[in-house]
């Protein structure tokens, strides 16, 4: 493995990838907010510069990792498997009765990991740059925003459940805050209900996680992976019982509620339409992945047995997410306040369909689909926030009424814009398509009329699209914008989009276009891994009851 | 009818139940009080029983005996909160202290 | 019956005792010396408190080395001296010294011309009671120890006794707690009854020979009674929001700890010693006698406490009040820990209580400062209060966190050794509920940061701060929540040690 | 029936019909005076049982300490009046449902207790010689931290109660 | 020419227009009216190149390869292509490719000609428009999804620039964004294609589900081993015409033929690119790409498919008053020939058909652009911008002011409508007669019947068109002050005329089979077990294990080995021609009696045939019938879901008051039990206990006792 530098300091590059925003975080705090307006202008720059300044570090580190990834090799179960890889003790204590609670601090990446650590820093430093329209309370802002970012790095780098938790739960908090505080008119109530709701999936999880812990003796993911671990007499022992059932399924809510999948979804919606923008897109773009992950990490790697036997409930919900946020998403035009920032909520919902749909298959280019879908839907709907956002920035407005003719206002943005709008409708030749194709190969070969119906989703996706690019960006431009955004042109000296925001749009677009016309470099990283876990998930049932 | 241990306890049961009436239904505070003591002497009145009828054991009577200083020392305390609520509303109706509810 | 050997026998087991007892002692020569310096330095006004404070910390040197001694029973099975004991009455001693100090700094009991003499005495006193009552393995000792503890609480409950509203809640306070230890010792004499004796070993070894349930049950109940209003289980709760409200708020803080801390000792012993069968010899999942279903009763009174605790709490607007509540449901958590009727729910307890203990003792304090600041303990008052001192709001918002049993904070580090607890028994349901139940919580203490940060965020109000030894107090609670949050390992490693019990054997 | 009986039935009938005085009675003057009543009759119970410390405890402690305080407190605080029980629709409620729960709990002891076996050592009638020198010893000795305690819960009792019922 | 070179420049041919799009995109806007002349050297370019890469192909024969690996050149026939590895899931590659035979050679031609000549004639019409450059970059974008197409040589690609081409024509089509109109028919073009796509998706999934490769000469050759989707004839049946649904909708088949008209609001180059030669005809020759695949009964479904759109659509053309109308649906009607023709299985008469009509129809087209331009160009000058200069009611004697357009639009409006000498009569009559032919072999009789009657009516309307646009006197003001326009608008034309002269294709002015398009463009064998072919199209000589081959490139028939339907087709020429003449004659002179001469009044006629007339003219009510049941239901299906969305989100909050504006807004259509009522019903139970436990806290401390008495008898009963 060697010809790589994997630690820096004597510890993994995953580690400090990971906790690189806490030392800024911690470094901010010593930083005083400035007292008058004049000097608190001065520092809250200093926030955003080095917000961005870290967040550009943990690219640079993503990008690294990227480069020195070895795509051969599979991991999911298989510790050595794993790269990058660092286990510390960190908690041993030992508890009456059941002996030891050992508790590691371990982080490794494999193929189903390293894409989303690129995404996470990639969406991170883009949001981070969509933040400097912050106004309210900069410096609590900046700090909850790397506190994010620290939760949302670890959840995907941790290879320990506990340690898993812990960052799954960290995240929470922070993002209840950044909604409740910088968000819009109705904040409160969305992001506690987003608190809630997250909540209520991750308590289950907690209970599971114990259980799991009583049966295998090690709060090690991989452990709990291999049958031969769990004691015979334990709760989640065997294959295919009722607890094993019950287990999947409470840790399936838990996860199904952060991608979400209809019926958990409720939540999505409130939480986009009142989330500032750049936080509107860490939502989208990295916290959903984080149910999915989980679903492919956790469920699939863990109860493979029940795996098997939800399969089929899993690719139905699949479809129903599809149908139904695509149809929700349609319904926005009929109903409501017409917003497009809800619109493209539900149109998440949709998409993150296709990434149940494609995991249930159990089929690698079903697999390889649904993950890579998970990093193109990270990219091309972070840019349909920063759109909306760059729009609403300038307009106070998002409604879908409230446009027209943009097109002609902002040409730049609106190639941009048509970049996204046509990534989210799966055009070849970005990435969206790649995904999506690969989960109906994938899919189509399980469960060919239920793809079929998942196809339906692909014309109704068309639809609110257009729909409402042709709302905001075509058509006659109303009175009311037809003069400059900014008539003192102290914040915007074009009607266009600005050098800052471009700086948010462009990577990802380039990523967007990059993985539609080559997807091998992200498809590499992750079907050596993907093809493993399937192979996996089906043959280890038999393994385990070769055990028994 | 022979009068045994179950003849004590059933002047106890009631004294006991009496004493819990009076604690909940009266309006006066020095009222809930003297309730409270014929709780204790209910129990008083068990333990010395059972010290008869288990065999003279005298652990009962000890046990009384701290009860009764409890007693004491509870109505003393008590007696001095009561007189401070009089200080502080001049009546002891204990309905209408009742600012401290949800 | 009287003879020289027998005395001189008494004599060197009193001695004996007397040298394991050294802590108890030490605090009531604490006690006698307060009394004395408060009328002798009449002047000096907070006297009592530091000689307090430094006895309580000769107490805690003591309770070292009391550990040094092998768990055996003093004073003729009156007390146990085991490791078990020991934990609690370090979390006691600790609050005790905590709240002495928050006192110091409080405006409500230093305002005017208030004496606060007897005040610290009073705490010292309570804390006697507490030792007493933790180590206590005779139910005459129980009860003594019990109104020792509760009658100093009364008072202290009142102590600003020209308030109103303490001295309601002194009078609610006296009538409930009276009225609850009245059945206990009911209760207490039925036990006695049944099994001829007052010491749990004994009654326990009559229990295994086996007799009626009936009355067993109904004095078993009668006594849980009077430890359930102590640890504010539900139904036994109802004091505890009216006098959490109307105490001043440090005694608030002491009554949600240590008293609490105490009861929970007494419970566990209670139960351990009386209904575990102690013919086997540390056997560390209790085969609980009778066949009175025990674990079912715990089990209802904790879900009762979890649920309606959290279901109330959500009305309050009173956040002294909402603590109360979210403390009835803690105790319903930690009940959950006692429903196994194990070792390994006993240590999840004390884990849960040594986590509880700093966060809510650092709750209280910031609803003081806040109260002292600002006249108000009106959750509504709070809003903007992110804005106007962002320090306590901060900290508020990481008790509040931990309360809720968010990671990374200290209390999801005992919520997952409570239902680590009970999983281990496959109680799932109870874990069902329990966790249910923490997502209810979060309704209430997120109402607390709502207002503060995204309420009135553009408020006019001045800011303030508070003084040096307020921040150092603060950072004293906050930061053992969050480290114990991401490590926890000594306190486990303590609570394992100290679940080890004096059985008698 | 021997005199025992008799003298039991006299006196449970003066302990339970002054205690029904102490609770149902309108004038808190008869009540503290029923409550004497009571008390006495408890005493007279204890000499029935053997316990003869105990029953002069009683009469020292209780009727000359306890219940002085009492009618001291009832002095201090009240002008004699009439102190009716809980008017109004809720209050009838909240008696009903206490007469109720008191009677049912009062039902369900005695009950329990008519079927109950206790633990019974010796014989009952065997007369015991005075139970004051075993009292003192086992006060003593055995529980002779109880006895200290008990020391320190008066002396917080005393000055809690001297504290709050101080005046300013 | 080493097939390396072949390849490589069909390549460059693909990617030089992109480069166009790229380069326009990006610095369009400072080069100005510099990037049409970019765009219109880069496709001249491209021109030059295609017909060089025809002339080659034609010429060579290539040695074949015997395929070894995957990846690489392969040469088999007429088929020289190249395959390599997208992108690779693990051990599966996802292989795709270019190929070049002798069909995409010459639809390369056709796309490049045709796009060349657009990108000229845009010179000029387009000059004033504000956002020339944007126009050029998309004209290039679409240049290269549709050359993608045509040289995509497997199912993956194809998908690809199907769906570019979809995006592509969906921005030309929206390209004057600021008319809702406009940017509408932008939309609706694209997503009723998507519909078609949906089915082609499906149908691909089929296919590589079955198969495992998207190549098309890896699925014949499995397919002629056998194998078959689910293993049975049912389903390989419906994978065909899954895939067909694709041709459905690019090729504007009924019944989603409803977009092409409306995409008539794109600019009238667009409409002469996309809708007469290349984007409508790649659905057409997408199917004769996969022609083996179809079973008889896929191929019956196409043949009627093609029919009954032929029908309709030019039924509906007859009564259209707007110029470009007109020539969509007769387009529209004229893809429904190429289908028919393919459908009944003559493949080379289809896409011959689909060439000549390219170049026709492009005429066509483009001078309908040229009279409109000239039409503008007067009304702008007499400043009326009330009066449709699209309508052909205000046309009229435009003979006299525009005489090349005339010429050339009447030359190729013969071509149209099939009369001798001309290349659309060599291919109409082609189709007409294999549709005669099928219908003498099967009985279904329907096909050829409509096929005449279609003929009839296509010469009637491109008549009535002509008439009323160009002779006559001007009708208004401004049709009188047209005058011709200029050499990029008139050449286009006039090339476009020349090439629709039968000469182009066969000596022979009557029969084409003798000519080398025939010949170079032979028809694939089927692919399909014979048991689900028609029995006429078997050939007589049993193939042995070895020659089963089947790959898209075998045309190498032997050619004295002909099946029962070629030898019928070739008896039912001659009758076929006869009859199409008469009848297409018989439609001129109709069109000539009612417009020319007004031997009838044509108001009265319409009116005297009342309903019909309405039906035509309303287009059948297609979008009206459209508008109510499919966008109808799934707009009300997504309005009722959002609805219910909101509610149940709403619902937690303020349940009551929203159960009331919400019954008021959908009274009865939802049973609103479902998520909310549980959510609600939690909420509310949770808020009962709360309350309840709330009113228990009376402040009253002798309540709290007895409730705790209460709890103590209550415990005592439990476990008593």
């Amino acid at each position: 493995m060697g010809g790589y530098i994997s630690s820096i300091f004597g510890s993994s590059i995953l580690t400090w990838i990971t906790f690189l925003p806490l030392i800024g975080m911690v470094a901010m705090l010593f930083i005083p907010s400035g007292k008058d307006e004049d000097k608190k202008a001065n520092t809250d720059k200093i926030f955003k510069w080095m917000t961005v300044g870290i967040t550009f570090i943990q690219l640079v580190m993503a990008v690294f990792i990227y480069m020195n990834y070895n795509n051969a090799l599979t991991g999911v179960n298989v510790m050595d498997k794993f790269q990058f890889v660092e286990k510390v003790s960190w908690i041993r204590a030992s508890l009456p009765l059941v002996g030891n609670l050992n508790i590691d601090y371990f982080v490794g990446i494999d193929g189903l990991s390293a894409p989303m650590v690129l995404l996470t820093a990639l969406i991170c430093f883009c949001a981070s740059l969509a933040s400097f329209s912050i106004k309210k309370s900069v410096k609590g802002y900046f700090l909850m925003y790397l506190l994010l970012d620290v939760g949302m790095m670890g959840v995907f780098v941790s290879l320990d459940f506990f340690l898993f938790y812990v960052f799954w739960e960290l995240m929470l908090l922070p993002m209840y805050f950044l909604i409740g505080i910088w968000g819009g008119p109705r904040k409160e109530y969305a992001a506690i209900k987003f608190f809630i709701y997250t909540l209520i999936g991750s308590v289950f999880m907690l209970l599971v996680m114990i259980a799991l812990y009583f049966s295998v003796g090690s709060f090690n993911m991989l452990d709990m992976m291999n049958p031969a671990n769990y004691a015979p007499d334990s709760l989640l022992a065997g294959l295919n019982t009722t607890w094993r059932y019950v287990a999947f399924i409470a840790l399936f809510v838990g996860f199904a509620i952060k991608v979400p999948i209809v019926p958990f979804h409720t939540w999505l919606p409130d939480a986009h339409v009142e989330a500032p923008t750049p936080i509107s897109v860490i939502l989208a773009g990295v916290l959903l992945k984080m149910g999915t992950y989980g679903i492919l990490r956790i469920n699939f790697a863990m109860f493979p047995d029940a795996t098997l036997h939800f399969q089929d409930l899993l690719a139905v919900l699949g479809v129903v997410s599809i149908i139904y946020g695509a149809l929700c998403a349609l319904g926005q035009f009929k109903v409501g306040k017409r917003d497009l920032k809800k619109m493209i909520a539900y149109s998440s919902v949709s998409h993150m369909g296709y990434v149940i749909l494609g995991m249930s298959s159990l089929r690698p280019e079903g697999m390889v689909g649904a993950v890579m879908q998970m990093f193109n839907h990270g990219t091309i709907t972070a840019m349909l926030f920063l759109i909306v956002g760059v729009i609403y920035e300038r307009s106070h407005k998002r409604g879908l009424d409230d446009f027209g003719g943009l097109a002609n206002k902002m040409p730049i943005f609106m190639g941009i814009t048509a970049i996204a709008f046509f990534g989210a409708i799966g055009l070849p030749g970005l990435s969206g398509f790649i995904s999506e194709s690969l989960v109906f190969l994938g899919a189509f070969k399980a469960y060919p009329i239920i793809t079929m119906f998942a196809g339906l989703g692909i014309i109704l996706g068309a639809g609110y699209m257009l729909w409402a690019l042709q709302k905001v960006f075509f058509g006659k431009l109303p009175d009311v914008w037809s003069g400059p955004w900014d008539p003192t042109k102290k914040l915007y000296k074009h009607d266009d989009v600005n050098a800052l925001e471009l700086g948010a749009l462009i990577p990802l677009a380039v990523a967007v276009i990059l993985f539609g016309i080559m997807p091998n470099p992200l498809i590499n990283m992750m079907s050596a891994t993907l093809n493993h876990l399937i192979e996996f998930v089906q043959t280890s049932p038999a393994l385990f009851s070769s055990l028994m | 009818m022979t009068i045994g241990l179950t003849s004590y306890l059933i002047v106890s049961a009631l004294l006991f139940c009496l004493g819990l009436f009076a604690v909940v239904t009266r309006k006066n505070a020095i009222l809930v009080l003297m309730g409270l003591e014929l709780i204790l002497n209910a129990a008083n009145i068990n333990f010395i029983a059972f010290a008869k009828y288990g065999g003279f054991n005298i652990e009962g009577h000890v046990a009384v005996i701290f009860v009764i200083i409890l007693a004491a020392a509870e109505a003393a305390v008590a007696l001095a909160i009561v007189l401070n609520i009089y200080q502080n509303y001049r009546h002891l109706n204990v309905d209408e202290i009742n600012k401290l509810k949800n | 019956m009287i003879t020289s050997e027998s005395i001189n026998a008494l004599i060197s087991a009193v001695t004996q005792s007397v040298t394991q007892f050294l802590p108890e002692t030490a605090l009531i020569v604490t006690f006698i010396i307060a009394i004395l310096f408060d009328i002798i330095f009449k002047k000096t006004k907070n006297i009592t408190a530091y000689v307090s404070i430094a006895g309580f910390v000769i107490t805690g040197i003591l309770l070292l080395f009391q550990g040094s001694y092998a768990s055996n029973s003093i004073f003729s099975k009156m007390l146990s001296i085991d490791a078990f004991g020991q934990f609690f009455k370090f979390i006691i001693l600790g609050s005790g010294i905590f709240v002495m100090l928050m006192s110091l700094l409080s405006k409500e009991l230093n305002d005017g011309d208030r004496k606060v003499g007897e005040y610290y005495t009073l705490i010292v006193g309570m804390t006697i009671g507490m030792f007493i009552m933790v180590s206590a393995t005779n139910l005459i000792m129980i009860y003594l120890a019990l109104e020792t503890m509760s009658i100093s609480s009364y008072i202290l409950a009142g102590y600003t006794k020209e308030a109103k509203r303490a001295s309601e809640a002194s009078l609610k306070y006296v009538i409930y707690g009276a009225t609850s230890s009245a059945i206990m010792i009911y209760g207490m004499s039925l036990l006695f009854g049944l099994t001829g004796s007052l010491n749990l070993d004994e009654i326990n070894l009559v229990i295994q020979s086996g007799v009626d349930l009936a009355p067993l049950l109904i004095a078993g109940l009668m006594i849980v009674v009077g430890i359930g209003y102590k640890i504010s289980a539900v139904p036994f709760h109802f004091w505890t929001p009216d006098v959490y409200e109307g105490a001043p708020v440090t005694i608030t803080a002491l009554l949600s700890v240590a008293s609490k801390a105490a009861g929970f000792a007494l419970l566990i012993r209670f139960f351990r010693l009386t209904f575990a069968n102690s013919s086997l010899v540390a056997d560390p999942s209790w085969s609980v006698l009778t066949s009175i279903d025990w674990k079912m009763i715990i089990a209802l009174l904790s879900v009762l406490s979890m649920t309606v605790g959290n279901l109330t709490a959500i009305w309050q607007t009173n956040i002294k009040r909402m603590l109360a509540y979210s403390s009835i449901s803690h105790a319903g958590f930690m009940l959950m820990g006692v429903v196994v009727m194990n070792d390994i729910g006993v240590a999840a307890v004390m884990m849960y209580f040594f986590v509880y203990i700093i966060m809510n003792l650092g709750a209280f304090l910031i609803v003081m400062f806040v109260a002292d600041k600002t006249g108000s303990e009106e959750i509504d008052d709070y809003s903007g209060l992110g804005y106007r001192s962002p320090f306590l709001a901060v900290c508020l918002s990481i008790f509040l966190i931990s309360l809720a049993g968010l990671p990374p904070t200290a209390g999801f580090t005992g919520k997952l050794y409570v239902f680590t607890a009970v999983l281990n028994s496959n109680y799932v349901w109870l874990a069902v509920v329990g966790i249910i139940n923490s997502v209810i919580g979060l309704f209430y203490y997120a109402k607390v940061f709502r207002n503060m940060f995204m309420r009135n965020t553009d408020t006019t109000e001045s800011k303030f701060t508070v003084s040096r030894a307020g921040i150092a107090l603060v950072l004293l609670t906050v930061i053992p929540t969050v480290l114990f949050g991401v490590w926890w390992s000594p306190i486990a490693a303590w609570a394992k040690h100290s679940v080890a019990m004096f059985l008698f054997k | 029936m021997d005199i025992i009986s008799i003298l039991f039935l006299v006196f449970a009938a003066v302990v339970i019909g002054s205690a029904g005085v102490v609770v149902f009675s309108k004038n808190i003057m008869f009540s503290a005076f029923a409550l004497l009543f009571t008390l006495f009759g408890i005493a007279g119970l204890y000499v029935l049982l053997n316990a003869d410390f105990i029953a002069i405890t009683q009469i020292m402690i209780y009727i000359g300490g306890i219940l002085v305080l009492i009618i001291f407190g009832v002095m201090l605080t009240t002008k004699i009046t009439q102190i009716e029980f809980r008017g109004g629709l809720s209050g009838k409620i909240q008696l009903g449902t206490a007469g109720l729960a008191t009677a049912l709990l009062a039902f369900t002891l005695v009950t329990v207790f008519m079927k109950s076996n206790w633990l019974l050592k010796g014989d009952p009638n065997k007369v015991a010689e005075t139970t004051v020198n075993s009292i003192g010893t086992m006060l003593l000795s055995e529980y002779l931290i109880q006895f200290e305690i008990a020391s320190v819960l008066l002396l917080v009792a005393i000055i809690g109660a001297t504290f709050i019922a101080r005046r300013k | 020419m080493a097939p390396e070179t072949l390849l490589t420049l069909g390549i460059v041919i693909l990617l030089l227009p992109l480069l166009t799009f790229a380069i326009l995109i990006f610095f369009g806007k400072r080069m100005g009216r510099v990037s049409g002349y970019i765009g219109t050297t880069i496709l001249g370019l491209d021109l030059l190149l295609a017909i060089y890469v025809l002339i080659t192909k034609y010429t060579t024969n290539f040695a074949e390869t015997i395929a070894n690996g995957s990846t690489g050149i392969f040469i088999k026939g007429a088929l020289v292509q190249v395959k390599f590895n997208w992108f690779s899931i693990g051990k599966l590659d996802i292989a795709v490719g270019f190929g070049i035979d002798n069909l995409t050679a010459m639809m390369l031609l056709v796309v490049t000609l045709i796009s060349f000549l657009v990108h000229l004639f845009s010179l000029e019409y387009m000059k004033e428009e504000e956002r020339f450059p944007r126009f050029y970059a998309y004209l290039g974008l679409f240049s290269f999804s549709m050359l993608g197409i045509v040289l995509a040589n497997n199912f993956l690609f194809m998908y690809v620039f199907w769906e570019l081409v979809g995006i592509s024509s969906y921005l030309l089509i929206g390209f004057w964004y600021e008319k809702d109109s406009a940017a509408n028919a932008g939309k609706k073009a694209f997503l009723v294609n998507r519909v078609g796509d949906f089915g082609f998706l499906i149908g691909i999934l089929f296919m590589y589900s079955t198969y495992g490769t998207f190549m098309f000469d890896e699925i014949f050759k499995s397919m002629g081993m056998g194998v078959m989707p689910f293993g049975s004839g049912l389903f390989l049946t419906i994978a065909g015409l899954l895939i067909f649904c694709g041709a459905i909708g690019k090729s504007a088949q009924f019944p989603l033929h409803v977009w092409l008209p409306d995409a008539m609001e794109g600019p009238t180059p667009v409409s002469a690119l996309i809708h007469a030669a290349t984007m409508v005809a790649a659905g057409v020759y997408m199917v004769a790409r996969v022609f083996p695949i179809f079973t008889a009964d896929a191929s019956l479904v196409i043949a009627y498919v093609g029919a009954i759109t032929a029908f309709i659509a030019a039924t509906i053309a007859i009564t259209q008053n707007d110029f470009k109308r007109v020539l969509a649906y007769s387009t529209v009607s004229q893809l429904g020939y190429m289908v028919m023709a393919l459908g009944v299985g003559a493949f080379t008469t289809g896409f011959f058909h689909l060439v000549t009509h390219a170049w026709f129809k492009a005429a066509l087209f483009l001078a309908s652009g040229s009279v409109i331009y000239a039409m503008h160009r007067a009304a702008h000058a007499l400043h009326d911008h009330h009066t449709d200069v699209q309508d052909i009611r205000n046309l009229g004697g435009l003979k006299k002011t525009m005489p090349w357009t005339y010429y050339t639009f009447l030359f190729v409006t013969l071509a149209l409508c099939g009369v001798p000498l001309t290349s659309g009569f060599l291919s109409k009559d082609a189709i007409l007669a294999s549709t005669l032919a099928f219908g003498m072999l099967t009985g279904h009789w329907i096909i050829p019947l409509i096929g005449f009657a279609s003929a009839g009516m296509t010469a009637f309307y491109m008549f009535r068109l002509t008439i009323l646009s160009f002779h006559g006197k001007p009708r208004t003001e401004i049709a009188k002050k047209t005058r011709e326009n200029n050499f990029p608008i008139v050449f286009p034309l006039v090339l476009l005329a020349i090439i629709s002269v039968w000469g182009f294709y066969s000596m022979n002015p009557t029969n084409a089979h003798t000519g080398w398009f025939y010949e170079k463009i032979q028809q694939p064998a089927s692919a399909v077990p014979e048991n689900l072919q028609w029995k006429h199209n078997l050939i007589e000589k049993k193939f042995d294990g070895e020659s089963t081959d089947l790959a898209v490139g075998a045309q190498h028939k032997t050619v004295h080995e002909i099946s029962q339907f070629e030898e019928t087709v070739e008896q039912a020429h001659y009758p076929a021609m006869g009859l199409s003449i008469l009848i297409a004659g018989g439609g001129i002179l109709f069109a000539f009696m009612i417009y020319q001469f007004k031997w009838f009044d044509a108001d009265k006629f319409s009116r005297q045939l009342g309903i019909i007339y309405k039906f035509s003219f309303n287009k059948w009510y297609f979008d009206e019938i459209y508008a109510a049941t499919v966008i109808g239901g799934t707009v009300l299906g997504a309005k009722v879901l959002a609805l219910f969305d909101n509610y149940v989100i709403d619902g937690v909050v303020n349940g009551a008051s929203l159960v009331t504006r919400f019954s008021a807004k959908l009274t009865g259509i939802f049973d609103n039990v479902v998520v909310d009522g549980i959510v609600n019903l939690i909420a509310k139970i949770t808020g009962f206990f709360g309350a309840t436990a709330q009113k228990m806290q009376t402040g009253r401390i002798q309540t709290y006792v007895i409730l705790a008495v209460i709890g103590l008898i209550t415990l005592i009963y439990i476990f008593i």
